[in-house]
This record gives C-alpha cells, structure tokens and sequence, in this order.
C-alpha cells in the first residue's frame, strides 16, 4: 500500500462528503426554504412560455454515438500506456524494435479507425 | 496513512489542510478574475467593498449562504442535492497528488513519554505511485456530477447542456490521455515526484551514448524543450476538460441559458464553482508538473539549495523546512502563472461553435497528439 | 494487519451494497449510478491487492467511459417509470433466485474444501515487485502480443459495428 | 540467400502478383496491371535461375534441394508436409514454366490491351504459374494434386474469360468436367500407392515401386500407374479425353500458348517423368501408354489437316505433339520425352503466339481462308513463325529435329519400343509436315484473300520481343540435347547435355542395347525425307493450286466429312455416354431417390417433429429463460464435480 | 470451526468469496431484471466480480498474467457494452421499449 494511499483517498472522500452535505444543510438552514413559492418560481426554467418537460426534448443521438467512439479509443489509448512506461525498458533489452514493429501495428489499426470514423462522418456534428 | 498516531493525525490534517487550501483559492480566483476581466476590458470590476475590492471575497461567501435553498418541482431531489456535493471529490482527489514542494523531515523527538519518528512529510495530500493514472481516473469520474446535475434538474436545458458538457468532457479526455503518452515515454513512470526529479539540473539532451549539456547552465532540463506540441495538446485539452472558454460549450448562453447548473443558485452553485475551478488548478498543477519542472526551480537543485540554506547557519531540520518553504513558492509561482493564463484566455478568445469544437477535438488535436506520440517513440528509439 | 482488514470489510461491504442497489433499484439511473460506485469499490479493492494500474484503468475505463455511457443513453431514454422491472412468474423467479444461490454456495463451499489445500488463506509470497507497471507492460508487450493486437482489431471491428447500427433505421421486421 | 528464402520467393512472387491484381480487378490500365503481373513472374523466374545455378554447384548425385514448410497434415499413418523439391527435373520445369510464362506475359501487355478485365485476366495468369510451379515442386503427390487442381482452375476460368459468349463458357465448362474424370482417376491411382506403399512422397514411391516390378495386369503398380495415366490423359489431352484442348481455344490466345501448349498441358508427361521408376516397374502401363501415345499422334494430325481455325489447327498439333510425348514416356526414353516437352514449349508457345500476332492484325479473325499473303504485312510475325514452322517439321539443326527424331528412334531401338510405333510416329511426322505447311501456306503464303474492310498491321514491339526471343529459343534449343550418334560426327562431339543432366532423375530402360549408328541414320533419314516430300507437295498444293485441292476433296468428301467433323468423337460421346448417363441417373432419382430415400427421411423428420414440438416449449424466446437453464446447468456441473 | 482470525486475517479465500457473492448478484440481474440495459449491467458486475477473482489469484501466486487478463477482460467488457447499448439504442428507436419481455421473437 506504500504506491497508494488506499486509506488517505477514503477519508478524504468521506470527508469532502461530510463537509459538502454538511454545508447544504447550513446553507439552508440560514438562507431557509419558504414554503409558498408560486407555481412559476417552482417551475423549471422557460423563457417565456409555460415550461416545457425535458421529456419532449429530442436529444440527438450524436451523444451516444461519440460516447461510445471514445470508450473505444480511450482503451487504445490506455492500451499505450503500458507500453509508454516500459518502453525504455524494452529498448535497454535490446527488443526496442519489435515492440516499434509491435505498436506500429496497433497504432496503425489506432489510425485507421480514427479515419474510418472522420470518414463515414460519424464524427460530424451538423 | 501512516505507522502511528502521530503520522496518521498530520496525514489526516494535511489532507483537510489540502482540500481548504483549495477550496479557499477559489474566492480569490474568483476576485482576480473578475479584476482581470475587468482590467482586460477597460473597467474597474469590483472595488467598493475592502481595499482593491478584496474584501468582496466575504461579501460574495454572505451572499451565497444567505442564499434561499431552493428546488423546483420537476427536479429529482436526491440527485440535484448530491450532485454539487460530488462535484467537490473528484477535483481535491486529483488535486491531493499533485506534489507541491519537497517532502520534509521531521527528525526524532520525544513526547508523552515516549519516541516519535522520524518522519518524512510530503507537502502533497498523498504519493502515488500511478500518479497520473489516478488523476486521470479521478477526473474521469466528473462526468458523474454533470450528468447528474443535468439530469436532477429536471429542465431540458439542464439535460442538454449536462449531455453537450459530457460528450465534450469525455472527447477531449482523449486528446488529453494521448498528449500525455508522450511525457510518459519521455520519463518513463508514472509517478509525479519523480518526473519532477527527472526535470532537475541544467537542460541536457542523452543521444547515441553522448550527453550534450546545455551551454548556459541556467536553462532548466524542463519537460517542454523535450515535448512542446505535448505541452499546447495538453493544455488545450485541460482547458477544454474544465469547460473553460473557449470552450464552454455546456453553458452557451443564448442556447442552454446555463448549461447543467441552469436550476442551481445558492451555495450549491457555488460549490460547482468550486469544481470547476478546482479542474483548472489540476490543470495548472499537472501543466507545472509535467513541462515546468514542478517545485523545482531554475538553475538550482534542492540540494544545492539546501546546502545555502545550512551555510546561512540553519540546523538540519530547519534547513530542510525552509527549502520546503522556497520550493512551495517556486511552485506556486509557476501555478499561479497558469491560472493567470486561463483567465486571460478566457477574456480574450471567442467562444467556440459546437461542432468546431468536435472537430477540433477530434480531427484535429487527436491527430496530432498521435504524431506526437509516435515522433517521441520514433525519437527516443533512434537516439538510444 | 488490523487496518487492512478494516479496509477490505469496508470495501467489501461498499461493493456489495452496490451490487444489491443495482439489482434491486427499479429506477434504472440510479441502478447505473450504483454500479458505477460498485466499479469506483472494485477498483479499491485492486488497490489492496497490489495491482495499482489495474485499478487506474478500472477507474478510467468502467467508471469513467462505460458507466458514464450507460448513463448518458439511459438518459436520451428518460426511463423513469418502468412498468415492470423484474420478470413475471413466481415459480420461474424462485427457481433463478434458488439457482444463483446454490451457485454461490456451491462456489463458496468449493473455495473453502479447497483452501485445506495449498492455497489457503497464506500470505502472498514476497515477490519482489518493484514496478508491476513495468512488469506488466513487459508480460503484455512479449507473452500477450497477439491478443494485444487482436484486440486493437476488435476495437476497430467494434467501432465500425456501432457506427453502421447506429446509421440502421430499423429491425429486420419490415422498414417504416 | 537461405533456400527456403528463394523458395518463399519463388512461389509467393506469382501469388502476390495474383493477389494484387485481383485486388484491384476494376482498373482497367493494361500496361499496370501487365507489368506487375510480368514482373512477378520474372521475380520467380531470377529465383528458378538461382536454383538452377545452385543446383549446378552441387555434386551430380545430390542435386537436390527439399524446401519443407512444415507440417500439411498428419493422421495415424498418413504424414503429408508442406515440401518443396528442387531437382534436375524440376528445376529445368519452373525454368520452362516462368520463363515461357514471364515472355507469354509480356506479349499478353499487348494483346489485351484493349480488354476491359485486363486486371482479372493478369490476375488468373499469375495464380496459373503459381499453382503451376505447386504442382511441378511438390514433393508429394498430394502437394501435387493441389497444384494439379488449381491449374485446372486457372484454365477454366482463363478459357471462360470471355464468359459472356455462352459457347466460350461452355467451351470452359468443357475442360473443366473432362479433368474432373481424369482427376477422379488420378485420385484413385494416389489411394491405390497410398493403401499398397503407405507413402504419397513421391522419393519414396520412386524408392519403393521397383520392389513390386510385376509382368501381370492387376497389380499395384500396374493399375496404380494405370489411373494415373488416365488422370494425366485428361490433363494432357491424350484419347479418349483429349476433345478438350481443342475447345479450350476459345480462350484468348495467350492463354492457349502458355496452358494450353506450353506448360499445364505437359502436366500429365511431366507426371510420368517424375515418377518413372515406378511406370518402369508396370511394363503393362508403359505399353497402354505408348499405344495410346502413338494413336493420338495419328489422330490428331489427321484432324488436324481439315482444320479451318488457326488455332484449333494448333490445338491439334499440340495433341499430336503431345502424343509423341507419351509415345517417349512409353518405350521408356523419358529424357527424350523430356527433351521433346521442352522444345515444344518453345517452338508452340512461339507459334500461338504468333497465331495471336496474327489474329490480333486480323482483327479478331482466326479462319485461314480469309487470310492468305500475310509475309508482306506481318513481316516480323512471318519471319518468326517460320522458325517454328521448321522446327516442328524436324527440319535438321532446328530443335524439334533433335527431339522428334529421338524420340522416333528410341520407339525402334527400345526393347519396349516396336516397329509399327516407329511407323506410326513417322506416318504422324509425315502428316504434320503436311498440315503444318497447309498452314504456313494458307496464312502467310501465296495470294491475299484478306476481305477488303481488314487492314493487317504489324503487332507493336511488346509482341514481337516474346516471339523474337521463342524463335532463338526454338532453333537453338535443341542443341542441349545432341543425340550420340549426330554428335559423333560433329565437330569436338558434343554430348548429350540434357540426358547428363537428368542421369540421376531417369531411370535407363532395362535391357537396352548398344545403338546401331547406320540403323538410327537410315531412319533419320526416313522420317526426314518423308516430312520434306510431304511439306512440299503440302507447299505447291496449297499455294498453286488450290482447285486441285478443291476437286479431290470433292472426290472423297465422305472420308472428308468425317475428319473434318473430328471423327464425330464429340457425338459420340453425347450419343453413348453422356446422354445413357443422364437417363440412368434420372431413373435412379425417380425410383431410389424419391420412393426409398426420401420417405425414410420424411418419417424421420416426422418423429424429430414429434420430439421438437416439446422441446419447443422451453424455448419460448425469453433470454433469462435460457439464461436459467446455463445457471442451472451450471449448478448441476459444480454438484456433480463437487461430488466426485 | 469459527476462528476470530477469519475477519482479521485477510486472504485469498476472501477476496475469492467476494467475488463469487458479486457473481451471483449479477447473476440474479441478468435472470430477474426486465430492462435490457440493466441486464447489461448486470453482465458488467459479473464481469468485474471475475476480475477481482483474477487479480487475487494473480497477487497470492505472484503472477501478473492475471492483472493482464483483467486488462483483456475490461477491454473485452468495455466492447460489449458499446455493441449492446448501441442494439439497445437501435431496438429504442424501433419500438421505444428496452424491456425484453417486447422481444421475445428468438423462439422455436
């Protein structure tokens, strides 16, 4: 446990917790809650018009698409760093071609994708 | 955290210590860039309340807790009440990595009876040895915050800028995992601190087996004389990861009126605040960390610098605490420097277009992140 | 030892309660939000066996790419009211329920007989892992090439896939 | 370089040729397309070279070079691998096949130049010579079979280029099933050497067949050899199953010249050379085999004099050749039949090609009574196909001289020679003499009867350079294999290179004699003679007076008819076996098929319906359902091991 | 046999009985739930209870083959769930419903 303070991090976390949720409630407790707002102030916002559920928006799917185009590439990426951080190791062994000739390989399938993917314009926004 | 009471208790308190530190930056930021902008743009900003206006921090913190604490109907209240507070986590998280001077030494001593230490302190919430990945792991998990903001409001606006905002968080995440690929060939760990010690002495480059030192001993071994389009990547993308303009899409105000906060007011308001700018200074800290050679300062080692401090007629201990001292500032210089930067850029570039924005991120900085990557490769291959 | 014990009771605790929200939570938002806090206790729970970037990539990749996916298109549903959310029949959901609790106290009961053997609960021998990091990137880069490229492969493949699902415009029952 | 390098290159060169240029089918420029595929098959070609180099520094007894990729298959007793052997036979075979090939590729740049699938086309040639050089290396007759099988393809889908002419896809088709029936015989032969020898190498078949020299006609090696012989007269075009080649002219031309004169055609030869210990042990096949040879010869010709089409006048003859091959193979002279395989890859690869020059100026017309006068337009083409013209009329100092007469003479002198093979092989010498000058004097000769609208024109110098170079070849190529008594005479007596070279492949006839030097020049003489008198009287028939010819033709027009119509083989075939076959099998459908087989299937279908419509009602398309049943199966597995 | 060790001694057998409990958490999702997309979040905590079993194994035998499984492992997981949640979008747009019970066409 000496490369991660596995300890620190969860006691900071509870704490922030505690301290933030803390907060809220004395943020409410001295700027209070009154109890009769008009329906137009407990409304979402609008501009003008009776507001409107987010229910009716149609959110495009751009959003979902790109999501998922990044976990893809987000793995290849992390799939880099392995190889980054032992990269001088390898070259020290004497392999610092293969591994070149290893990652060439992965990095080209990495460009072709990212290719593929500007050139069936999935990654259009319009 | 630590072997006994004594370490756990500092570990503990410097961790608090850490996240106040933080969070107390945030008004001050908040004064600055409200001063800067003004200055940038001919005005005066605020300047009644205290001398220069500082003491609008107080007015500003009175303001917000007097706040009414307030919800709208359609919102799902678990969610819009959580979601500030789990903005605050994921920014101390990976602001606690970041090492911020040298570590100190706290040489044995007695008390209650018994013998304490010794202790060495790192003025950093905590070391880790994945460093980096841990940061970006942390990091990653705002999404959560937005996502549930956006969607606890219950306001389509909330729900769009909550999704714009992550889908553009999650896009440049790649730019920013990729720029960073290169540093890490370049040092070969993860692990902050010692990145930082690769960066010590004067600029030297290490080719064919000859070492090449730099002629003017002054220049720094700084990351960005080894990776500078790493560096403009990197940046880029924290500035777009803090949804900073020109890049806050998320919060378009003739579009998304607010973006994902659009419902929020109050303290809650605030702490997003406190997020938001808490992902700026990840950024300035990683930035420093990574290209400007961290705590360390130009032209001279720490243990250069300690033996000055012990020829000035210091005790070991001291000697060691006030070169602490120095290199915090050092830091701190630096850091200050950056988010100086994001203010700037803020009130000077334009904002935007949604889909230039993808572009940008995805045709354009991933690519070159990607030559980056592979010219360092290519590099550090030939010359060794 | 007391405070890894502690640690990995808590842990455990933590990725349980996750695990029981995400099944048992009808709204399937908060059944992801659980899961994604289940994934953030897992990769605790590598961090106390050692595998530090495991756990690094657990939070990056689970936690912050695939849960945050699963939320984001729960929310372009806006699946809030589920008109039922666990399955019909109580017969059939007894007999799953009493499945997977014989799995388990199969599984467990098999773990316990077999840790008389040579694997009980013994400390880890001290191998002296300097950098798992590098190990690992070591045993990847050399053991594990192929997978690793047939992997980037599949990425590829999968990245194409979803694009063209995404483009189709309806099931193979007949088109609008 | 490693061997195995060479030989990687070797084969891979023609296959990534192949892959390319099928990779990029739709282009459409000759000129690319042709020059990756002819520098693919000059790459292979540098490579055979090599090997022949390298084979030449090695001590004659162990020329030979085994290149082994590793294991192919390996079942109980049956262990095939991926082998590659180089020897003296092999060796001068992928000289031929890329040399030959990388030329015929060449002028296939400007022959179709104009054609719309030129990629494709490149493509198939490419895949052709490396199938080719598969089934001359192999080292096993399995190793073989694949090459074997993948010629044939290459040859249907080269005849049927053209696919969208229905008699040119059927022309394809044509092949295609001829060589399914020698290739189902040549399939029988390996099962038989395979349950007798328990080997498919073929070094160790030739190790072990002499220990089974038989006299009788059933056994192993004889009927072993014997359905080989089959699989290889389909392939080579020998009777019965020759009706083919004639056919397969429907594909452009060079194709014709490298499959179906230079190289795949030779196949079945090349077979019974590599194999000749074991031929040798099966008296019985080596006389099939020279009856059969010596027959086709005959026949071929004969068809060959009334023919019209240039190039099926060529088919012919290259049948006709063919069968000298085998008549060689038979009386066991396989160096002549070798020697004779490889001039004839010379001077008939020249003479397609030329009959393409030709055609190509004709514009696509390919009937010698529209032709006629062509020496003055084609001058190059003329020059060049005379040279063939004289070597396959065994015209002294020409190779096919050298080889013919070889041939000729061993068929005498051989103990499993006889007199009447001798005559008939000369009776066919005579014949080709004849329609081989028809030929000449028809196209090149006498008064033009070009129709009016066709101006021939000289080929561009991208064909002419493949036929400059054949025509060396066809005239010098005969002087590797001088027989002993020519060079007795000649200056510093030259010796007999070829048979040097192939001293340890082939196997001396047993029970040889010292050759009789007047007997071997009385013969010569003969068959020489008689080939001049016949090219003649062909010459001053067809380039004066063709009426006579006309009048007499006339005379005997029955006898005409019937050669003309190829001996109605073809109808024959229709009228008593295809046809009879089709009716027998539609019987068998009617009455086997559907009152026996199908009604057993029908009450088993009914009782696996019975039993399906139960378990149907598990499968009630709910995933959790079937999620179950695995969590449950999985629960019964754990039980069970937990049990044990 | 109860020992008060069991809780302070923590061992191969603990992280492994976590794992299975995990397991068949997930398990019970995948056979109960309704929702297509929490079954796939189901299969995705069954996943991860078999990584931490990996990991285990991989520490208490000092191999770190099992951490470069779990890397597979994730990587494979992650694949899977971009495919089924890009399905489970193209099945929404068609009949603006995730719950399987709609899609029970897969039968004999």
């Amino acid at each position: 446990m000496s490369e991660m303070p596995l300890g620190g991090i969860i006691f900071l976390t509870i704490f922030i917790a505690i301290f933030g949720t803390a907060l809220i409630f004395l943020a409410r407790a001295i700027g209070g809650q009154r109890k009769n707002n008009s329906a137009v102030k407990r409304d979402i916002y609008e501009c003008g018009i009776p507001g409107q559920d987010k229910k009716e928006s149609k959110v495009s799917v751009k959003f979902y698409l790109t999501a998922i185009l990044f976990i893809l590439f987000d793995i290849e990426i992390i799939f880099m760093y392995p190889w980054a951080i032992s990269f001088r190791d390898f070259i020290a062994n004497g392999m610092g071609t293969p591994i070149m000739i290893s990652m060439g390989v992965f990095i080209a399938i990495f460009i072709y994708g990212l290719w593929w993917g500007v050139k069936s314009r999935a990654l259009e926004w319009d | 955290m630590g072997n006994d009471v004594f370490e756990i208790t500092v570990n503990a308190v410097k961790l608090i210590v850490v996240f106040l530190l933080m969070v107390q930056a945030v008004p001050i930021l908040v004064w600055l860039e409200r001063r800067g902008s003004a200055f940038i743009q001919n005005r005066f900003g605020p300047n009644r309340v205290g001398p220069l206006g500082l003491l609008q921090l107080l007015a500003d913190a009175v303001k917000f807790i007097t706040k009414e604490d307030f919800a709208p109907d359609k919102a799902i209240r678990k969610l819009f009440y959580a979601a500030p507070v789990f903005a605050l986590i994921p920014a101390t998280l990976a602001y606690a990595a970041i090492p911020m001077s040298l570590p100190f030494m706290v040489p044995a001593f007695e008390m209650l009876g018994s013998t304490w230490g010794p202790y060495t302190f790192r003025v950093q919430g905590y070391e880790i040895g994945v460093g980096i990945v841990f940061i970006l792991g942390v990091s990653s998990l705002a999404a959560y915050t937005i996502l549930m903001a956006g969607w606890g409001s219950g306001s389509k606006f909330s729900l769009l800028g909550a999704l714009r905002a992550a889908a553009q968080v999650i896009s440049y995440e790649l730019a920013l995992g990729l720029s960073i690929v290169g540093v890490i060939l370049l040092y070969g760990t993860f692990n902050l601190t010692e990145m930082i010690q690769a960066q010590q002495g004067p600029l030297q480059f290490t080719a064919f087996g000859h070492t090449i030192t730099s002629a003017v001993s002054w220049i720094p071994n700084w990351g960005i004389f080894y990776q500078p389009i790493g560096f403009l990547l990197f940046f880029a993308a924290a500035f777009a990861e803090s949804n900073r303009l020109p890049f806050d899409l998320a919060e378009g105000e003739a579009e998304l009126v607010a973006g994902f906060h659009t419902e929020y007011g109050g303290f809650k308001m605030l702490m997003f605040f406190i997020g938001e700018y808490g992902h700026m200074m990840i950024a300035s800290g990683l930035a420093t960390t990574f290209f400007f050679g961290g705590y360390g300062i130009p032209g001279i080692t720490p243990d250069e610098l300690q033996q000055i401090i012990l020829g000035w007629g210091f005790s070991e201990a001291g000697a060691g605490g006030l070169n602490s001292l120095i290199h915090f500032l050092s830091y701190n210089v630096k850091f200050a420097i950056f988010l100086w930067i994001f203010i700037q850029v803020r009130w000077t570039l334009p904002r935007f277009r949604y889909d230039q924005l993808m572009d940008l991120g995805w045709k354009t900085m991933l690519p070159w992140a990607l030559a980056n990557t592979i010219a360092t490769a290519v590099i550090i291959y030939a010359v060794s | 030892m007391t405070a890894d014990a502690f640690l990995f009771w808590f842990l455990a605790l933590s990725t349980v309660a996750g695990g029981v929200m995400v099944v048992s939570l009808t709204n399937p938002i908060y059944a992801a939000l659980s899961l994604a806090f289940t994934m953030v206790s897992v990769a605790a729970v590598f961090v106390t066996l050692e595998a530090f970037f495991v756990a690094g990539v657990q939070l990056i990749v689970y936690a912050g790419a695939v849960m945050v996916l699963f939320v984001m298109v729960l929310m372009l549903f806006d699946l809030k009211h589920e008109v039922e959310s666990f399955a019909r029949g109580k017969v059939t959901g007894a007999i799953k329920l009493l499945a997977a609790g014989l799995l388990a106290g199969l599984l467990i009961g098999a773990i316990l007989y077999s840790s008389s053997g040579e694997l009980g609960s013994s400390a880890p021998q001290a191998a002296a892992q300097i950098d798992s990091t590098k190990t690992l990137g070591y045993r990847l880069f050399t053991q594990h090439i192929f997978a690793f490229e047939a992997l980037g492969v599949l990425l590829l493949v999968i990245a194409v896939g979803v694009v063209a699902l995404s483009r189709s415009k309806g099931g193979t029952h007949g088109k609008h | 370089m490693s061997q195995t390098a060479l030989m990687s290159i070797l084969l891979a060169s023609p296959l990534i040729g192949f892959l390319i240029n099928g990779f990029r089918r739709k282009h459409h420029s000759a000129n690319v397309s042709g020059i990756i595929a002819s520098v693919a098959v000059f790459i292979s070609f540098v490579a055979a070279v090599l090997f022949w180099l390298e084979l030449q520094g090695m001590a004659p007894e162990s020329r030979s070079i085994l290149v082994n990729y590793g294991s192919w298959m390996n079942v109980e007793s049956l262990s095939i691998n991926f082998g590659f052997l180089v020897d003296p036979l092999s060796s001068l075979m992928i000289l031929i096949i890329t040399g030959v090939g990388f030329l015929i590729h060449v002028f296939s740049i400007g022959y179709m130049h104009h054609d719309k699938n030129v990629a494709k086309y490149f493509a198939y040639l490419n895949f052709f010579i490396f199938n080719m050089l598969i089934l001359v290396l192999g080292d096993s007759l399995v190793t073989l079979f694949v090459g074997w099988e993948g010629v044939g393809l290459a040859s249907y889908l080269l005849i049927g280029f053209w696919f969208t002419d229905k008699e040119k896809a059927s022309a394809g088709m044509k092949a295609f099933i001829t060589n399914r029936i020698g290739d189902a015989a040549f399939l029988i032969g390996m099962f038989i050497f395979f349950v007798s020898f328990g080997t498919l190498n073929i070094q160790e078949l030739n190790a072990l067949a002499p220990t089974v020299a038989e006299s009788t006609w059933l056994g192993v090696a004889t009927l072993g050899t014997l359905f080989l012989f089959i699989g290889a007269t389909g392939k080579s075009a020998q009777i019965p199953l020759y009706v083919w080649l004639p056919d397969a002219m429907a594909g452009p031309t060079p194709v014709s010249a490298l499959i179906h004169a230079a190289t795949m055609v030779t196949a079945g030869v090349y077979l019974i050379i590599r194999m000749n210990p074991v031929f040798l042990a099966a008296p019985n096949t080596m006389m099939v085999i020279a009856i059969i040879g010596v027959l086709t010869v005959v026949l071929a010709a004969s068809i060959g004099i009334t023919q019209n089409d240039i190039k099926k006048v060529l088919a012919y003859s290259t049948v006709s050749q063919l069968g000298y091959m085998f008549l060689a193979c038979g009386v066991g002279a396989f160096t002549a039949a070798f020697f004779h395989l490889m001039t004839h890859a010379f001077f008939k690869a020249l003479m397609f090609l030329g009959s393409g020059s030709v055609i190509h100026a004709m514009h696509e017309e390919q009937d010698i009574r529209k032709m006629g006068g062509l020496k003055k337009y084609l001058p190059w083409t003329h020059l060049t196909f005379m040279m063939g013209w004289l070597a396959i009329l065994g015209t002294p100092g020409f190779s096919g001289f050298f080889s013919k007469d070889e041939i000729l003479w061993m068929s005498w002198h051989s103990p499993l020679g006889h007199w009447s093979l001798w005559a008939l092989g000369a009776l066919g010498a005579t014949m080709t003499a004849f329609y081989m000058t028809r030929l000449m004097a028809l196209t090149f000769w006498g008064k033009s009867r070009v129709p009016k609208e066709i101006h021939p024109h000289e080929s561009s110098p991208i064909m002419l350079f493949p036929l400059v170079v054949l025509a060396i070849l066809s005239v010098v190529g005969g002087y590797v294999g001088i027989p002993h008594v020519i060079g007795a005479i000649l200056p510093g007596h030259p010796e007999n290179i070829l048979a040097g070279w192939l001293g340890n492949i082939v196997k001396p006839i047993p029970g040889i004699t010292e050759a009789d030097a007047a007997m071997e020049w009385t013969l010569m003489g003969v068959s020489v003679g008689l080939a001049t008198i016949s090219a003649f009287i062909a010459y001053t028939l067809y380039v004066n007076k063709q009426e006579a010819v006309q009048s007499f033709t006339n005379k005997i027009k029955p006898v005409y008819e019937l050669v003309y119509k190829k001996y109605l083989v073809d109808e024959l075939y229709f009228g008593y076996i295809i046809n009879p076959l089709v009716r027998l099998s539609e019987n068998i459908w009617a009455y086997i098929d559907v009152r026996f087989i199908d009604r057993c299937t029908y009450w088993a279908g009914d009782l696996m319906k019975g039993g399906g419509s139960f378990v149907r009602s598990l499968q009630n398309g709910n995933l959790q359902s079937y999620a179950m049943y695995i969590g449950l199966g999985l629960v019964l597995t754990l039980t069970f091991v937990m049990m044990r | 046999m109860v020992n008060t060790n069991v809780f302070l001694e923590i061992g191969l057998n603990h992280y492994l009985v976590l794992s299975t409990v995990l397991f068949c958490l997930g398990m019970i999702g995948v056979l109960l739930r309704k929702n297509a997309i929490v079954m796939l979040m189901s299969i995705e905590l069954m996943l991860n209870a078999v990584n931490i079993s990996f990991i285990a194994f991989g520490k208490y035998n000092s191999n770190i083959d099992g951490q470069i499984m779990v890397f597979f492992v994730m990587t494979i997981a992650a694949a899977e769930a971009a495919v089924g949640l890009a399905l489970a979008v193209s099945i929404f747009k068609r009949f603006k419903e995730v719950n399987i019970r709609f899609f029970e066409h897969l039968k004999g």
